[in-house]
């Protein structure tokens, strides 16, 4: 039997591994649009697992409104992305610097 | 309101009419018009002051005391403008406006023509607006019957004085010497405001009657400044005699005076000899029943006077200008009367108050003649033999010097005689030293004064007056001069009795009886005013006049030569004398740049530097620079943003991990 | 098992808002070479048959529908007014921005009126999903406007960073959520609520899901530490997105900051109000301080918006409902002095002369005194000078920090208050008492953009000498009585 | 005690109103701003009149109340009323407010509209400030008013304006913020922001002390006392004649009056125990300002420590009561200082402003403040010299014009407390007179300077009114202070009895 505790530490470690992944990612923009999705995954997980061990259906239908969220919201980051790239001409995070201070 | 307030009113008001019709209006009405005005108002209260005189002193009228106005109320503490009219102020009142009006007159003459102004200037009508205006202040300061207004007529008379000396603007020297003249009045005048505040913290009032009436209540009470209590009596009345050295020009408050010379003489006629400088002992008079409760005060009092009679009376000596040899000789005589005042024979101050005011305004006014004669040049050195050109303004000069030196008969040897006579009687603490200054005192003043009138008069002509035409002044001038070498003479015979039985202030001047010196003398010595005189004959200080006298004409008419070489011999003397003592270079550097250098250190470094510096700028610029530094953090870099974001996923996490214990 | 069709009739503004907006989605297309102008006049009037309904149907009592996943009460009905007023107001600037920049295209309409269906709904949401659904519907939007300006190259920036970084806070605030259901077992927020209130809860699995839960909520409203896309987006996004971003949002956020942290959660207020207090804090200081070096102004208007967060959340970390009305207070008459702010902006900016700097101001007074006036208005608002309404905001969350005994935290804000004055005032006298760069007079603004203008400027005076109705406003819509 | 009109509302809002207008009417006419703008000061200080003329001088109640709701949500009332301690300060912002348009006549010739607007709309902001009486509306209007001054030494002002315009915003701001703290922690305990009832809240110690020093801060800054006084030579320097009149003349007045309507009524206990801070701070700025004053160069830095200087009567007359008490065991003296403190404020306006009004004077033939480009002045413009000496006794504070009175009540009392404050205080007689005189000595007297001194050219007939309603209202009041105590003793007399009564 497979304990909550342990989906809730798979979900916290996809979790971290996703945030690792976007702050320590300098390189590739897509990359970092892989790791939001993966972010959305371990809220998934955790959400799946409550809503087994809590008998109730709730976290899964959130699930699902997740993923389609998650769909959506990927569109929108790679229709961002191939922006950046037109004026650009590269995905590097490091060039993204022209806003600051 | 009874006849006589009316007529008090009126003495007060009229000058300040005249002034200031003479004053706003001088260009309307002219020269002619500006002069008319002021005289007849000063002319007015001359007469009825006259009267009043007449009615206090000879018809012994109770002492008058009411308001005039309610000038403010708080605290329960009623500060009124009203008249206190006894014989002191009444006798004062007199003087004022007689020597006043003489000053009026005289001036017609002497300010005719001013090289300092073009013609259409109205500085002719602003001069007579001041002196009404003097008048006017000081009238209200001898007639004022509680602190407040007293308080007022010496700041207004100061103020007048500080226009006056400085009414030739353009002359650096007179505007440095008004300014100066302020300033030290005011240190003065430090004093006395502090003076009136110890009376209204234990007396609850600023009124006279109030004050004298609660004096026995509190004579014992204390006042602690925190070094232990000091009798408060004591204090209160050094604190006013504090201002009574700025405005009678004591040592050390004494070195406004002579460089108060700048102004025109009629002033220093009126206002620097006769009126204003004896303000001070007007007032130590006036309040003789406070002062006669502390010993230490008189005694203060007493040594401050007989130390200034003495050593300014030395610095007579080398004195070269002829008002300032005036000048100094008004210093010391000031000290003779505050000398008086220590000893409790205030009549006999008051009495050398008002011989003073006669010979010495004389004696002003006719060197102010000899001054208009020379064409506005005062150095003794450029003048002599103007006896035959000018004989008026040589026999009233003369009188007036005679009645200065106390020649027995004049004026100024009843006075100055009482004065001497008092200090040798007193068992004040220090009255045998001060007996000891001031009749050494009657030869050096008999000394530089008639050094002065040989000089000026006797000497060899020197190349100016050989070279000029000079004659005697016109009729406005010379008139004066002669109304009051009368007094000058005769003033004294009358008075000296009353002076020294007491009689004549008795309802304003209260001593105790172990004081009362004067009236030992008037007991023990007295035998009318006649054999006083033939008494004097054969006493030491009429001798030591003699012998200054004699002196004088060995030095400065048998012996010309012999001055300089004195002078050689004895350099250093010499130097503290021209030095004055020293007194000026004193203040020059410690208060003058001392205060400087404080402010400039006041303002640069803690002002400047310290508060906007450090603290106000500082604060801005420190945000400023935070502002400048955390924008740094803002990277631009997308990785550092979202770390930003773990970070504070991690603070508030500790938080919440925290919060939960 | 019975089929109940729920009260539609509670969500009709929401449903109108969709139909109309996705029939002008289709309808763009066609006008789009016919009639330039007439998506947004139908954005307009979308906007005024919404706003109608809702006012027509004004709540006085709380109800919900859709098995209590929407909620119809006196705030959603008041907040979704104010977004409505408010986003006419940036769609009528959006418009003079977009004819300026030669961008006009109607799907900038079109994506607004979603990005105001998903403020809305976020009003209205009673259940962690309709909540993250409104969030996301807005953001979605928000996402591809900032972005829509294809040719400029900071836009695209900005749109990056602000898409990345909201991912990742949405991602943090749902992984809240599911901490959230796990604890309570329900994802509505009466039942979280009542869950609460039962004391079954365990307080730790609860405070960790709170802690990820503010994450969201703080960084959607710009609170320091999660402040850092506020500048970039605000700087590289164009004017008429900015004024969208600054404004309308700000009201939807603290609507789900609402129904979060005081319908869902109220009972743990002791885990959040520290929380809150420490965002606040940072966010004043932070805010306040870095706007000092700024010299663009959009930029610094970024900063100073994120002080102004502080001050929210300093009159929401009170804890009570005075301090969430005061907080309203705060947001609503923000959004609005945004509105004047950026709107001022785009009626000066013309081809060659964007007004996005600072020194561009100079001597504005001279070439243009109205506009400097109105300008001065918002400057001294912002800045919480009296008779402004700023002010009286200010007053507010201070009050209601001081009452909750938070009298540190409002000491640090008025003296904050001060030192963002500072900017405030510099902008006043680069109008004001600099000379101008160049001395002409600057071409007159439209008769309608005018009087935009001043209306928006002129209100905050308004306002703020007669504050008292939007305050009892407030007041009202969180409940409270209001004793004259 | 009542007129047939609202008259403090009139007051305030008839200059702004009318501000307003001006700031449209007169944007391409000048002429027209100038003369709208002195009718209405001259007609706003007639409409005052009554204030004086209809007050009961017999009750320290508030008068010609108004009293209206304005946020209810927060209790906030648009609460009107004066008493003897208020109405004076009214009567004086509106009479200066006519001397202010008169001397800007002339001189101002960039945007007169913005200029005469921005003073209008700040008398009615002064007077709003001295009869509010609920503690927003008061701080609405204190804090208001720093913007049209910032715009008017920001935009009118010498060549360091903009750092001395911030500087004087900044400071005031910082200074008055943590009052509305302190304003809010009172209406959570009292439930209300009316001023009356913060008067008869109870307070505890701790909170007295931190509310006491919240008030200290705000009206210290404003005073402005040491060492918070540095804005102010900046800003005078800096700011145009008639800035430097209204901000002398009125606005330093907000902080006295600051003391007596909140400080001693509301932290009595707080007052008592932390008198000596104010004591203290008030002889050093007597003291210590007048050093400073002697040794600056510009004119009107000069009278601007001076202000300061005079200023710390104010407050010293206003905190020796404890200690009056203490050390005499009874009240008297109290009464003395305080309205010794309220005279020094009324003085202060009428001869600062003058002293500001006759430096714009020679500023604008002479374009420079510095003392050392003059000399000799009065040998070309003899009235000139005339009201400059006056006004200078004025400033030193002889007896017979004005300043004496308030200086020679505070020293009184300050004895009474403890002789050592009467002796600083009385320091003033030497240092006042040594900085003012001297500069007189320099600037007036003398022989003429130099070429530009010997043109320029006596008062015209404007300059002339001006300084002869000053030199006016300085005699009157020196000459006969009674009516002006009368109309504030019972209000006084009530402070006081506010002041000592413990709230513990």
């Amino acid at each position: 039997m497979i304990a909550l505790s342990d989906y809730l530490v798979f979900g916290a470690v996809l979790f971290m591994i996703s945030m690792a992944g976007i702050f320590l990612n300098r390189k590739n923009l897509v990359l970092i649009l892989m790791c939001v999705e993966l972010l959305l995954l371990a809220v998934n997980t955790n959400l799946v697992a409550f809503s087994h061990y809590l008998n109730d259906v709730q976290g899964q239908i959130f699930v699902f409104f997740i993923l389609t969220v998650a769909a959506a919201e990927a569109a929108i980051g790679l229709a961002i992305l191939v922006l950046v790239f037109r004026h650009r001409r590269q995905i590097n995070v490091d060039d993204l610097d022209e806003l600051k201070g | 309101m009874s006849t006589l307030h009316t007529v008090l009113t009126i003495i007060l008001i009229a000058p300040l009419i005249g002034s200031i019709i003479a004053g706003l209006f001088g260009r309307q009405i002219g020269r002619t018009g500006a002069h008319s005005v002021t005289i007849a108002g000063v002319a007015i209260s001359t007469v009825l002051s006259a009267w009043v005189f007449w009615l206090f002193i000879i018809q012994g009228h109770e002492p008058y005391n009411a308001p005039l106005y309610t000038w403010m109320v708080s605290d329960g503490i009623k500060f009124q403008v009203g008249y206190l009219v006894d014989s002191l102020s009444a006798t004062m009142m007199l003087v004022v406006t007689f020597v006043s009006l003489m000053v009026h007159i005289y001036t017609i003459g002497y300010m005719d023509h001013d090289a300092d102004y073009p013609h259409d200037n109205p500085y002719y009508q602003r001069f007579f607006s001041y002196i009404s205006l003097f008048t006017f202040s000081m009238l209200a300061l001898v007639l004022a019957n509680n602190f407040m207004q007293l308080f007022f007529g010496w700041e207004a008379v100061g103020l007048v004085s500080y226009l006056l000396i400085g009414f030739y603007m353009k002359r650096e020297s007179a505007i440095q010497a008004n300014l100066k003249a302020f300033l030290v009045n005011r240190v003065g005048d430090f004093g006395f405001v502090l003076g009136i505040a110890v009376i209204v913290l234990y007396f609850g009032t600023v009124d006279y009657a109030e004050f004298f009436a609660g004096l026995e209540q509190h004579r014992n009470d204390t006042i602690d400044f925190g070094w232990g209590p000091v009798s408060m009596i004591t204090a209160a009345t050094l604190l006013l005699f504090v201002g009574a050295m700025g405005k009678s020009a004591q040592m050390p408050l004494h070195v406004w005076l002579p460089e108060s010379m700048e102004g025109p003489t009629p002033i220093s006629a009126l206002i620097h000899a006769a009126t204003m400088v004896t303000a001070g002992i007007f007032m130590v008079a006036r309040f003789s029943p406070a002062y006669e409760l502390s010993e230490v005060a008189l005694s203060v009092v007493l040594l401050v006077g007989a130390i200034t009679a003495f050593m300014m009376g030395l610095l007579g000596l080398v004195q070269n200008d002829i008002k300032r040899v005036v000048a100094y000789s008004t210093l010391s005589q000031l000290g003779y009367m505050t000398a008086a005042l220590g000893v409790s024979a205030y009549a006999a101050g008051m009495f050398h108050v008002i011989t003073h005011a006669f010979f010495k305004a004389l004696l002003f006014l006719a060197a102010g003649s000899v001054i208009i004669a020379m064409h506005h040049d005062q150095d003794i050195r450029n003048m002599g033999g103007l006896k035959k050109y000018m004989p008026i303004t040589y026999w009233t000069m003369l009188i007036g010097a005679l009645a200065l030196i106390g020649f027995p008969g004049f004026s100024g040897f009843f006075s100055k005689d009482s004065i001497i006579m008092a200090t040798a009687e007193s068992e004040q603490f220090g009255a045998g030293f001060a007996h000891l200054l001031l009749v050494a005192g009657v030869f050096v003043t008999a000394l530089y004064t008639f050094r002065m009138f040989f000089i000026v008069f006797h000497g060899p002509e020197s190349e100016y007056v050989r070279t000029h035409e000079i004659h005697e002044s016109p009729k406005v001038v010379t008139i004066p001069l002669i109304l009051l070498s009368i007094p000058a003479v005769l003033v004294g015979w009358p008075l000296i009795e009353g002076v020294l039985s007491g009689n004549y202030f008795a309802d304003s001047i209260r001593v105790l009886p172990e004081h009362d010196v004067l009236r030992e003398i008037y007991e023990h010595d007295y035998h009318g005013a006649f054999n006083m005189v033939l008494h004097g004959l054969m006493s030491v200080p009429v001798w030591l006049s003699f012998a200054g006298v004699a002196t004088a004409w060995f030095l400065y008419l048998k012996r010309p030569d012999l001055p300089a070489k004195i002078q050689q011999a004895c350099m250093p003397c010499y130097r503290v004398l021209v030095a004055g003592y020293g007194f000026d270079r004193f203040n020059e550097i410690v208060f003058v740049n001392g205060s400087r250098r404080l402010g400039e250190f006041f303002w640069k470094v803690i002002d400047q530097t310290f508060i906007d510096g450090w603290l106000v700028n500082g604060s801005a610029n420190m945000v400023a620079t935070a502002a400048r530094n955390w924008r740094q953090m803002q990277t631009g870099y997308l990785y550092h943003y979202a770390f930003a974001m773990i970070f504070g996923l991690l603070i508030l996490l500790l938080w919440a991990v925290w919060a939960i214990k | 098992m019975t089929f109940e069709i729920p009260n539609l009739s509670l969500a009709l503004p929401e449903i109108v808002l969709l139909t109309l907006t996705s029939l002008l989605l289709v309808a763009d297309t066609f006008w789009s070479r016919t009639c330039r102008d007439c998506t947004y006049w139908a954005t307009q009037i979308t906007l005024l048959i919404v706003g109608w309904l809702v006012f027509s149907d004004f709540a006085t009592q709380t109800q919900v529908t859709f098995d209590g996943s929407f909620v119809r009460d006196t705030l959603s009905d008041v907040l979704k007014l104010f977004i409505v007023v408010v986003s006419i107001g940036i769609f009528l600037f959006s418009r003079e921005y977009l004819l300026q920049h030669k961008a006009y295209h109607g799907e900038f309409f079109v994506l607004g009126l979603f990005g105001v269906l998903g403020m809305f709904v976020m009003v209205s949401a009673y259940n962690l999903i309709t909540l993250y659904l409104g969030l996301e519907i807005m953001s979605l939007a928000l996402y591809a406007m900032i972005a829509m300006q294809r040719h400029s190259d900071r836009a695209s920036e900005a749109a990056m960073k602000y898409f990345v970084l909201g991912a990742l806070a949405t991602g943090m605030m749902l992984y809240g959520m599911s901490m959230l259901y796990g604890a309570t077992g329900t994802l509505e927020l009466t039942g979280i609520a009542q869950k609460l209130a039962s004391g079954e809860v365990d307080n730790t699995v609860l405070a960790f899901a709170l802690v990820f839960i503010v994450i969201g909520l703080a960084f959607k409203l710009g609170a320091v530490p999660f402040h850092m896309w506020v500048p970039d987006v605000y700087h590289g996004a164009p004017t008429a997105m900015t004024l969208y971003l600054a404004s309308a949002p700000k009201i939807a956020a603290f609507a789900m900051l609402y129904r979060l942290l005081w319908d869902g959660l109220q009972l743990a207020l002791p885990d959040w109000q520290g929380m809150l207090v420490i965002l606040a804090a940072l966010s004043m200081v932070v805010g306040s301080v870095v706007a000092i070096a700024q010299t663009n102004l959009k930029r610094m208007l970024a900063y100073s918006g994120i002080g102004h967060v502080g001050f929210v959340l300093m009159g929401v970390a009170a804890g009570d409902a005075e301090g969430f009305a005061s907080a309203m207070f705060y947001i609503v008459v923000y959004a609005i002095t945004s509105v004047a702010a950026f709107g001022l902006m785009i009626s000066l900016a013309r081809a060659g002369m964007e007004f996005e700097e600072i020194d561009d101001y100079r001597g504005l007074n001279d070439r243009n005194p109205w506009l400097a006036l109105m300008m001065l208005f918002v400057m001294f608002s912002m800045a919480g000078v009296p008779p402004f309404i700023g002010f009286f905001v200010k007053v507010a969350v201070i009050e209601a920090a001081v009452n909750a005994g938070l009298v540190w935290l409002a000491v640090l804000a008025v003296v904050m208050a001060v030192v963002s004055a500072f900017y405030y005032l510099r902008v006043v006298k680069v109008m004001y008492f600099d000379k101008p760069a160049e001395t002409s007079r600057l071409e007159p603004i439209s008769t309608q953009l005018g009087l935009a203008v001043s209306l928006s400027a002129s209100v905050l005076l308004l306002f703020g000498l007669f504050p008292g109705w939007i305050m009892e406003l407030c007041y009202r819509s969180l409940g409270l009585s209001v004793v004259a | 005690m009542s007129v047939g009109y609202p008259i403090l509302s009139t007051l305030i809002w008839l200059p702004i109103v009318a501000g307003v207008i001006v700031l449209f009417a007169g944007r391409n006419n000048p002429a027209l701003a100038r003369w709208l703008s002195l009718i209405t000061a001259i007609v706003t200080f007639l409409l005052s009149l009554p204030l004086w003329f209809e007050f009961d001088r017999t009750t320290a109640a508030m008068q010609f109340v108004e009293r209206f709701d304005w946020i209810p949500a927060y209790k906030i009332q648009y609460f009107l009323g004066v008493d003897g301690l208020s109405m004076p300060l009214v009567l004086l912002t509106t009479f200066t407010q006519v001397l202010v348009i008169a001397s800007a006549w002339e001189v101002i010739k960039e945007r007169v509209e913005q200029y005469m607007g921005a003073f209008l709309i700040m008398q009615g902001l002064m007077t709003g400030v001295f009869v509010a009486l609920d503690a927003v509306l008061f701080y609405v209007f204190w804090e208001a008013l720093l913007i049209p001054m910032f715009i008017v030494i920001g935009k009118w002002g010498g060549p360091r304006r903009v750092y001395a315009t911030l500087k004087f915003f900044l400071y005031t701001f910082f200074g008055s913020v943590f009052m509305l703290v302190s304003f809010l922690y009172m209406y959570y305990q009292a439930g209300s922001f009316s001023i009356l009832d913060f008067h008869n809240l109870p307070l505890g110690m701790t909170a007295q002390v931190l509310i006491f020093l919240a008030f200290f801060i705000a009206f210290a800054v404003k005073i402005p006392m040491f060492p918070v006084h540095t804005w102010l030579p900046d800003a005078h320097v800096e700011a145009p004649t008639a800035g430097s009149v209204v901000l002398a003349a009125i606005m330093l007045k907000m902080g006295g009056y600051g003391f007596v309507r909140f400080s001693l009524p509301i932290t009595p206990d707080a007052s008592h125990m932390l008198d000596w801070l104010v004591i203290v701070l008030s002889l050093i700025a007597i003291v210590y300002i007048g050093f400073v004053a002697l040794v600056q160069h510009d004119m009107k830095k000069l009278v601007a420590y001076s202000s300061i200087s005079h200023m710390g009567f104010v407050t010293l007359g206003m905190f020796v009561l404890y200690d009056i008490v203490e050390s005499t065991g009874g009240l008297k003296g109290a009464q003395l200082g305080l309205e010794g403190a309220m005279v020094q404020m009324i003085s202060h306006g009428f001869i600062s402003g003058a002293m500001f009004l006759g430096i714009g004077v020679l500023y604008d033939r002479l374009h420079t403040r510095e003392i050392s480009a003059y000399g000799g002045v009065v040998n070309v413009m003899p009235w000139f010299g005339f009201f400059a000496v006056l006004f200078a006794m004025g400033n030193v504070g002889l007896p017979g014009t004005s300043g004496f009175v308030g200086e020679f009540m505070v020293i009184l009392s300050s004895f009474m407390a403890n002789p050592w404050y009467g002796i600083l205080a009385a320091f003033t007689l030497i240092i006042g007179a040594a900085y003012t005189l001297w500069m007189i000595k320099r600037v007036i007297f003398g022989d003429i300077r130099n070429q530009e001194v010997a043109r320029m050219q006596d008062l015209n007939k404007r300059e002339f009114a001006i300084m002869t309603a000053l030199a006016v209202a300085v005699v009157a009041l020196g000459v006969y202070p009674y009516p002006l105590m009368d109309v504030m003793h019972v209000s006084v007399e009530h402070l006081i009895q506010q002041a000592m009564t413990s709230k513990l």
